[in-house]
């Protein structure tokens, strides 16, 4: 199975590298999309189907389909708004910033292996029933809230957008 | 587990090979004769007019807005929906889940009404 | 056999490409994306911690990761439309403009 | 000239090419470019009664690249003209062209400042259907014409000879 | 009363001629006073014209040399030089009267080295197209339209067909397109 | 659980029978039509015409492929791609029959029963809507992108109907395996009708199956290729086999919600009143439900041709209106419902 | 802009759309049964309202003007004297006539005293009107039922006299010649000569208009 | 890269997309060509653009003689050629002060309803195949070739009849008429019911047309409309009623009429339409069978055609409206000047007018619904 792991994670940051690189934000998009796909293939192999199929629903299937449309709003397929930052000091810095961050990150796992051992999951573990109890019993006003939020977002998003219609 | 999966990405794998053969073989089979005018797009015949300018509604964007919204919300609720069977047992209180879920989907939707954001004229 | 570490660091490099592709470039929309690798890169490692620590919590976590990603997008973009009005760019160096 | 030997056996390839003859010749589908009168015609032989699509004539495409037989049908004026060529030059290969009745193929009666006199030298015309308008079983007889014209062709050693003459050219 | 007097009574001095042929009546009148007589011929109480059928132009051209020709003789012909041409072109105007379904064809005379008429889009938007195909095809001009471009014709062609020295096949116009092999 | 062997032969065998399904609509379609409308349609290449589609097949792949000199290569390479993949494998998880016993080997008919497995119907739905964006964008012409945009905005308008619709079958049959969703259809409801979705939800497949017209482009929801407007929308740039693979997705698109919506409301392979297991041997049983379920995904086959060539179309604004002003609502009144019924009969 | 608002007024079952769609599903599903039951009649034509053309022709008016031909007397004798009428009256100017003078000897092979040299028909210009052989004095040319007419080439299109008199030989035998017409009743000159002077009278007075307007 | 020599008048600014419809264009009718400047899916100005078909038809008679341009008139409104004719021909025939025989009017005015119930079939079809409903068009063409049968048994040819001559009719109606009129006559009623079954009380097409580019009969009748166009918007004029041609005032006839001049009143106008052209077919008929079998089908005309000297305007209500022919005649064999007043030039010229502010769909509909015929717009 590491072959499977190795494969997405590949194309997730090939894929990852071409989403900030590409010169058009279309492709750049795709690049993205590829990234979500790839994780949701991840997601399978960590024993989360459910979270693998909400990734591709709504990320890919959802908010990157309203970033592409707005996409689509903002430029025109003959321009080519190939941005890359003018400034050199300011990309070179930006290099420095992520890499370090990377660094940190992967610096900071170091002890990690060792917090968690047992791999031996409970039966049904990620199935959407689990899922469904849980959000029953532990996560009920989490998810009033987040739908609550959704509907500011959506009416918050209408305002934004049509005030200047 | 997994196996499943595997399946639909063999399917999946699958479909890739054979969309990309019928285009491979398409490829090979179709002629090739570049004409100086054959790419030019396509306009009823006419050359372009305005080819540039090409900015389209923001109604599109309200639509993914609220597509976004909704289907964000009914993706939630899927995993509550496939235990209500179950949960109804209990009592009233995973219905007045899907109630208050709902009941905020409606408003939603009513302020986008309200707000013209799908209407075209 | 991949461990942990595998994913943390695979989330790292995502969590790394999306502070670059941030940090470079001056495309607004390519920004965005880059934002999402971002979160994207969190909602792996939960999953993964989640895995490893045979603890649902963190799938759970990941859902809700996926409304605030939602909101952020909704209204982010919406505010990105209403300065590309006013700019008409979606270059970010343009929007210093305070006055419009 | 030796095609055979790079494709690997004669017949084969005839039979190859039989075959795509055959499926060119039954999905003919038409971009009606119905101007004048003619298009009526046309039109008349597109539905119930005379039914072009039993010969596999159907789904008209005005997209130039998803058709193969333009149906020049009705008077090109000269302000029509590079909008005919226009079309005709964003046909997708292999295409052909059928003229359909008098002022397509010669202008017809309309021999005036502004009508263009025949299609011919704007674009090459593969049957002339003389008649005005010709009846929808004369524009039958040219698809069916048109189809033993299509058996007749050799697409893959025509490729051959392309991708040699590429591959020569370059 | 007939039709006829009705005209000539509103129209006045503005007719200058009425005729009637086949039941067709037709009323000339001054180049210049054309709005105020088609407004006229519209308002008067008893004629309503309110309809604009039709309206183009005619070009007079061979009539004349016609003429001349027949009358062979070469005095004639001197003195037909020396006359003032009469106009080349006419633009005709085609009534209706939609309440008692009466028809008047109201005329004017165009003069070759004046091309210009008010126009009628004024009073009918239906004069907008005939115009504009009468500017098209003879060259006259209508003053206060506000679009007045070729209408049938591309806009690069540089006669007016209609006229009656504009050969029928043409001289050879061609609109300009691009040609590669076949 | 099935050996390797058998997985490949069931994927071998669904991918051929789609495509088989798929191009034999394409005549059905054209002789449908033809008949409808009192003519006769293909029928010359072939008895009845049947070659009909193989002729448009080799038409299609011999046709020289251009790429307009203005379209984005990449985007224009990948829109039908990107079409057609989640069209051909988003039957991977609807099943299409009930099982055979072959050599005392238990084969369940269907590619991958998975326990989410009607979520990934979702999904890969919620896919098909780039191809037709990327695709219509990448043509770079005015129609293209007006007809992609319209399109993916009525893909997305329809999708929340559809997944509400879908949302209140999950809450019926509690669980996502289509398969088990199938299952629960058997029997009798309320005594005397079968216990078929549709009679616990007529509202739900109604709101179903007009979402599925939408979502699959057909007529009276054709606007993104409405032929009068837009000449043929995002595909009007594609020739040769690209735009083959936008015509043949829609097909393969079709049959994979007629699938869907027999699974859902018509009891799969169940008959009503009768159990077949009970009286058939296993492998004739298996064979008579590949049989029934076939029958009756063939009738929302044909429904799907007869509607089109049935109805006008839709204004684009009236799409819309009725997608979020009608139908959603009535989704959401339908899943209260279905809330409400299965509260009182838990 | 003074557009007239137009309100709506849906009935309850225009309201429901599927009651319509429904009607009309039944509607279609007739014609479908029909033509589907039709379809097996044996014979080319099955569906009564489609014929398919190769096998199945439609029956075409005997009158119908298709191809042109050059009749035969008979004798066997060319009919044309070349006399050129027919493209005199030809709206599209495209029949070319020699006239030729019959030589001794060939009086067999030609009805009148000349012949035509050459005769020729441009197809691809004809608007297949019929004038032709409405002037023809002679009856010497006749538009055939011949529409099978479509051709690889231009130059094929371009009907010689010997391509006129085949025409001929092959509508005979065939036997779809066509009926002589009928010419149809005129009306006598009208007793009363008012009408008929009138537009006389009427044309001397515009003339004397237009002299006046000169002058 | 072309230079477009007609060049938009539209200039795109803004966030305005400028769509070119036409003039190969599956809704254009093959020569129409229309430049909309669009906000979303809304049109804000269109500009059509005309003349793609324009074959110098109006130079063309002045060169050849009087019969000559008989079948040139045939390919104005090609939909319905016989209209043409006999407007042509009555003109010429008023040129000479002729009054052609009862017999022969009768003739005209059943083949010229006949023409009518073609055009209008025609036009009813196109607006549903526009509109996304192709049945009801097969249905209708069915029908229309009955009538071309018809046609083609009268004078031999089923589009371009060349209907008549100048001074009467070359030809009895055929027996075939009497053979096939009243199963025609089911048969047009059959397709009519149908179409009417399929679409009027549609929902969706309902939806599509009504108030769809509605009209006011003001702005009709300054805009020159005449015909279905102008009885949609609920103005009862028809030719065949205010000024009877042809025994036409000797019919019992309806003129129906619209009210708010929308795609769905011009659609019912014509359904509608087809029906009394049925009814005067009847009573036409009726007295044709009256008449003597040898009564004159022609008028006394000399063999060459040369009217004297003067202009005439002589109209009919052709199926699109007022179809009419002006001639100066110089007293040569020839017209001097031929203009034709063709219905839709006028109609078409409020097109801008009528689709500003409606959807681009709603232009298909509307250019549809006002049948217009190139051939006659651009002559
Ligand atoms: S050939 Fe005749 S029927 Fe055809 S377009 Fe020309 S004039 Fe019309
Ligand atoms: S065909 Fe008749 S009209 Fe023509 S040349 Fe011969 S005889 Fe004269
Ligand atoms: S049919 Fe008419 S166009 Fe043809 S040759 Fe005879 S007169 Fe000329």
């Amino acid at each position: 199975m590491d072959f499977y792991f190795w494969l997405f994670a590949t194309m997730a940051v090939c894929a990852g590298i071409f989403t900030i690189a590409a010169r058009d934000p279309l492709p750049s998009a795709l690049g993205l999309l590829t990234v979500f796909i790839a994780c949701a293939a991840l997601y399978l192999h960590l024993h989360a189907p459910l979270i693998a199929i909400f990734q591709v629903t709504i990320y890919a299937g959802a908010i990157l389909v309203l970033v592409v449309f707005v996409i689509m709003l903002l430029t025109s397929p003959d321009e080519r708004l190939s941005l890359l930052q003018a400034n050199m000091s300011y990309r070179i810095m930006g290099v420095v910033l992520g890499a370090c961050i990377i660094g940190l990150l992967a610096a900071g796992t170091k002890g990690l292996i060792n917090i968690v051992g047992s791999k031996a999951l409970p039966d049904g573990f990620g199935s959407p029933a689990r899922f469904g109890d849980l959000f029953y019993r532990n996560y009920l006003l989490h998810f009033e809230v987040a739908s609550v939020l959704l509907l500011v977002a959506l009416i918050g998003g209408i305002y934004l957008a049509k005030k200047n219609l | 587990m997994m196996s499943g999966f595997e399946t639909i990405v063999m399917y999946l794998g699958m479909s890739l090979f054979v969309i990309l053969a019928m285009l491979g073989i398409s490829a090979m089979l179709g002629p090739f004769r570049p004409k100086p005018r054959k790419r030019t797009t396509y306009e009823c015949g006419v050359p372009l007019i305005h080819p540039g300018q090409k900015r389209y509604e923001i109604k599109y964007y309200l639509v993914a807005v609220l597509f976004l919204v909704f289907d964000l919300e009914t993706v939630l609720i899927y995993p509550l929906a496939v235990r209500y069977r179950a949960l109804a047992h209990y009592g009233w209180g995973i219905f007045f889940e899907v109630f208050i879920f709902v009941a905020v989907l409606l408003a939603g939707l009513i302020y986008a009404i309200k707000k013209r954001a799908i209407e075209w004229d | 056999m991949v461990t942990l570490t595998h994913y943390v660091v695979l989330s790292s490099i995502l969590f790394g490409l999306g502070a670059i592709g941030f940090l470079t470039r001056r495309n607004a929309m390519i920004l965005f994306m880059s934002v999402e690798l971002m979160l994207n890169a969190v909602n792996l490692m939960l999953v993964a911690f989640s895995e490893f620590r045979a603890d649902m919590a963190g799938q759970v976590m990941v859902i809700f990761i996926y409304a605030v990603a939602a909101a952020e997008v909704a209204v982010g973009l919406a505010i990105l439309i209403g300065l590309f009005r006013h700019v008409r760019s979606v270059d970010i160096n343009k929007f210093n403009v305070l006055k419009w | 000239m030796g095609i055979e030997a790079y494709v690997g056996g004669g017949w084969l390839l005839t039979k190859a090419e039989q075959l795509i003859n055959w499926g060119r010749s039954r999905s003919p589908w038409p971009l009606p470019y119905g101007t004048a009168c003619c298009g009526i015609e046309m039109m008349c032989a597109l539905a119930a009664s005379y039914d072009m699509a039993r010969f596999g004539a159907e789904r008209p495409s005005f997209s130039p690249r998803q058709a193969d037989v333009l149906i020049e049908a009705g008077t090109i004026t000269k302000k029509m003209v590079p909008v005919l060529r226009t079309i005709y030059d964003q046909m997708a290969e292999p295409k052909w062209v059928f003229a359909m009745g008098a002022c397509a193929c010669s202008g017809g009666v309309f021999r005036t400042y502004s009508t263009h006199q025949g299609i011919d030298d704007i674009i090459p015309v593969d049957v002339y259907i003389p008649g005005c308008p010709p009846r929808p079983e004369g524009l039958l007889y040219a698809l069916l014409k048109l189809m033993d014209k299509i058996k007749g062709d050799h697409p893959l050693r025509k490729k051959v000879v392309e991708a040699l003459g590429a591959s020569h050219g370059s | 009363m007939d039709l006829k007097e009705r005209v000539e009574r509103c129209l006045g001095s503005d007719a200058l001629s009425v005729t009637e042929y086949r039941g067709d009546i037709t009323v000339e009148v001054p180049r210049r006073r054309i709005i105020t007589v088609l407004k006229k011929l519209k308002e008067a109480a008893d004629l309503e014209f309110d309809f604009l059928t039709d309206l183009f132009g005619v070009d007079n051209l061979d009539l004349y040399k016609k003429k001349k020709k027949k009358k062979g003789d070469e005095e004639e012909a001197e003195k037909g030089a020396q006359e003032p041409q009469p106009p080349r072109f006419e633009v005709n105007y085609l009534l209706q009267s939609l309440k008692s379904n009466e028809r008047l064809r109201v005329k004017i005379q165009v003069p070759e080295d004046d091309l210009e008429v008010e126009s009628a889009t004024v009073l009918w938007k239906a004069a907008d197209w005939p115009e504009r195909e009468c500017f098209d095809m003879f060259g006259i001009r209508f003053k206060g339209h506000y679009n007045l471009k070729r209408l049938l014709m591309w806009d690069e062609f540089p006669d007016h067909p209609l006229r009656k020295d504009y050969p029928l096949e043409g001289k050879g116009e061609e609109r300009h397109f691009p040609v590669c092999e076949f | 659980m099935e050996g390797w062997g058998i997985i490949i032969i069931k994927i071998v065998f669904i991918w051929t029978w789609t495509l088989l399904i798929a191009t034999l609509m394409t005549w059905i379609e054209r002789r449908g039509a033809g008949l409808i409308q009192d003519r006769l349609g293909p029928n010359r290449a072939g008895p009845f015409g049947i070659f009909q589609p193989l002729a448009d097949g080799i038409k299609l792949f011999t046709k020289e492929d251009i790429v307009p000199e203005k379209a984005h290569k990449i985007l224009f390479a990948l829109g039908p791609i990107l079409f057609a993949l989640p069209a051909f494998s988003a039957y991977a998880v609807v099943p299409f029959g009930d099982k055979i016993v072959l050599g005392g080997k238990e084969i369940i008919l269907q590619v991958a029963d998975v326990s989410v497995g009607f979520l990934y119907i979702v999904a890969i739905g919620s896919m098909s809507v780039y191809g037709i964006v990327l695709g219509g964008w990448g043509s770079n012409n005015k129609y293209s992108i007006l007809g992609g945009l319209r399109s993916t905005a009525q893909l997305i308008s329809y999708e929340v109907p559809w997944g509400l619709a879908l949302l209140a079958a999950v809450l019926l049959y509690g669980t996502f395996s289509l398969r088990d969703m199938a299952f629960a259809q058997q029997g009798v409801f309320l005594g005397f009708l079968p216990n078929w979705g549709i009679f616990k939800q007529p509202l739900g497949f109604i709101l179903f199956m007009v979402a599925a017209y939408a979502e699959a482009n057909r007529v009276p929801f054709d606007l993104p290729e409405a032929e009068s407007e837009i000449v043929a929308g995002y595909h009007t740039e594609y020739g040769s086999m690209r735009l083959g693979l936008y015509l043949f997705g829609e097909y393969v698109n079709i049959y994979t919600l007629s699938a869907l919506i027999v699974t859902l409301y018509f009891g799969a392979w169940n008959l009503p009143y009768v159990d077949m297991s009970k009286f058939l041997g296993p492998v004739a049983y298996g064979l008579a439900s590949f049989l029934v379920f076939f029958l009756k995904v063939a009738f929302f086959l044909w429904l799907f041709v007869w509607v089109r060539w049935t109805v006008p179309r839709f204004r684009y604004d009236q799409v819309m209106g009725l997608g979020w002003k009608s139908l959603i609502p009535l989704a959401l009144i339908n899943l209260f419902i279905t809330a409400l019924f299965v509260q009182f009969t838990a | 802009m003074a557009r007239p608002v137009v309100k709506k007024e849906f009935s309850l079952s225009d309201r429901v759309y599927l009651i319509e769609i429904i009607k009309g599903l039944g509607l279609t599903w007739k014609h479908f049964l029909f033509n589907f039951r039709a379809c097996f009649r044996p014979g080319p034509h099955t569906v009564p309202t489609c014929w398919q053309y190769p096998e199945d022709l439609r029956e075409i008016a005997p009158i119908f003007r298709g191809a042109h031909m050059l009749l035969l007397d008979e004798k066997g004798r060319e009919k044309c004297v070349g006399c050129g009428m027919c493209a005199r009256a030809c709206p599209a100017k495209c029949i070319t006539v020699k006239r030729g003078k019959v030589q001794e000897g060939e009086e067999g092979k030609y009805a009148g005293k000349t012949y035509c040299a050459e005769f020729k028909i441009d197809m691809l210009r004809c608007i297949f009107c019929g004038f032709c052989e409405e002037a023809c004095p002679k009856g010497a040319i006749v538009l055939g039922q011949e529409y099978e007419l479509a051709e690889y080439t231009p130059e094929k299109c371009l009907y010689d006299k010997a391509r006129l008199l085949a025409n001929y030989e092959k509508a005979k035998s065939e036997g779809k010649l066509k009926p002589a017409r009928k010419p149809v009743p005129v009306e006598a000159p009208p007793p009363k000569a008012a009408p008929k002077s009138k537009p006389k009278a009427a044309a001397k007075k515009v003339k004397e208009k237009e002299g006046t307007k000169q002058a | 890269m072309v230079q477009e020599p007609n060049g938009p008048v539209v200039s795109g600014s803004g966030d305005y997309v400028t769509i070119n419809i036409g003039p190969s264009h599956p809704a254009m009718h093959g020569t129409l060509r229309v430049i909309a400047q669009t906000d979303g899916e809304t049109v804000i100005k269109a500009d059509p653009e005309i003349g793609y078909l324009h074959r110098g038809v109006e130079k063309l008679g002045e060169n050849l003689t009087y019969h000559q341009f008989i079948p040139i008139t045939d390919r104005l409104n090609y939909c319905s050629a016989i209209a043409n004719n006999v407007s042509y021909e009555r003109a010429v025939e008023k040129l000479m002060g002729i009054e052609i025989p009862v017999k022969a009017q009768l003739v005209r005015v059943i083949m010229m309803e006949l023409a009518r119930i073609a055009d209008h079939q025609v036009c009813v079809g196109i607006l549903g195949v526009d509109l996304g409903a192709f049945t009801p068009f097969f249905y209708q063409i069915i029908q229309r070739e009955e009538i071309y049968e018809v046609f083609e048994w009268y004078n031999g040819a089923r589009l371009t009849n060349t209907f008549g001559r100048i001074g009467g009719l070359d030809a009895d109606l055929p027996e075939k008429f009497a053979e096939k009129w009243p199963g025609l006559k089911d048969g047009i009623r059959k397709a009519n019911d149908e179409t009417d079954k399929l679409l009027t009380h549609n929902r969706i097409w309902m939806d599509r047309t009504i108030g769809v580019n509605p009209f006011s009969p003001e702005d009709a009748l300054s805009w020159g409309f005449t015909g279905p166009c102008l009885r949609a918007c609920g103005v009862k004029r028809d030719m065949r009623k205010n000024e009877p041609y042809y025994l036409y005032d000797q019919f019992d006839f309806d003129v129906p009429t619209g009210k708010n001049g929308d795609v769905f009143d011009r659609y019912m106008v014509r359904l509608k339409e087809m029906e009394e052209s049925i009814k005067i077919i009847d009573q036409a008929y009726r007295m044709y069978l009256e008449m003597p079998e040898d009564a004159p089908l022609k008028a006394k005309v000399p063999k060459i055609i040369k009217p004297p000297a003067g202009e005439v305007y002589s109209a009919i209500e052709s199926p699109n409206g007022e179809l009419g022919f002006f001639i100066k005649s110089d007293g040569s064999d020839k017209p001097y000047r031929i203009k034709i007043r063709p219905p839709c030039y006028m109609i078409y010229q409020a097109f801008p007018e009528m689709v500003e502010g409606e959807m681009i769909a709603d232009l298909i509909a509307c250019l549809s619904s006002l049948n217009i015929i190139a051939g006659e717009l651009d002559r």
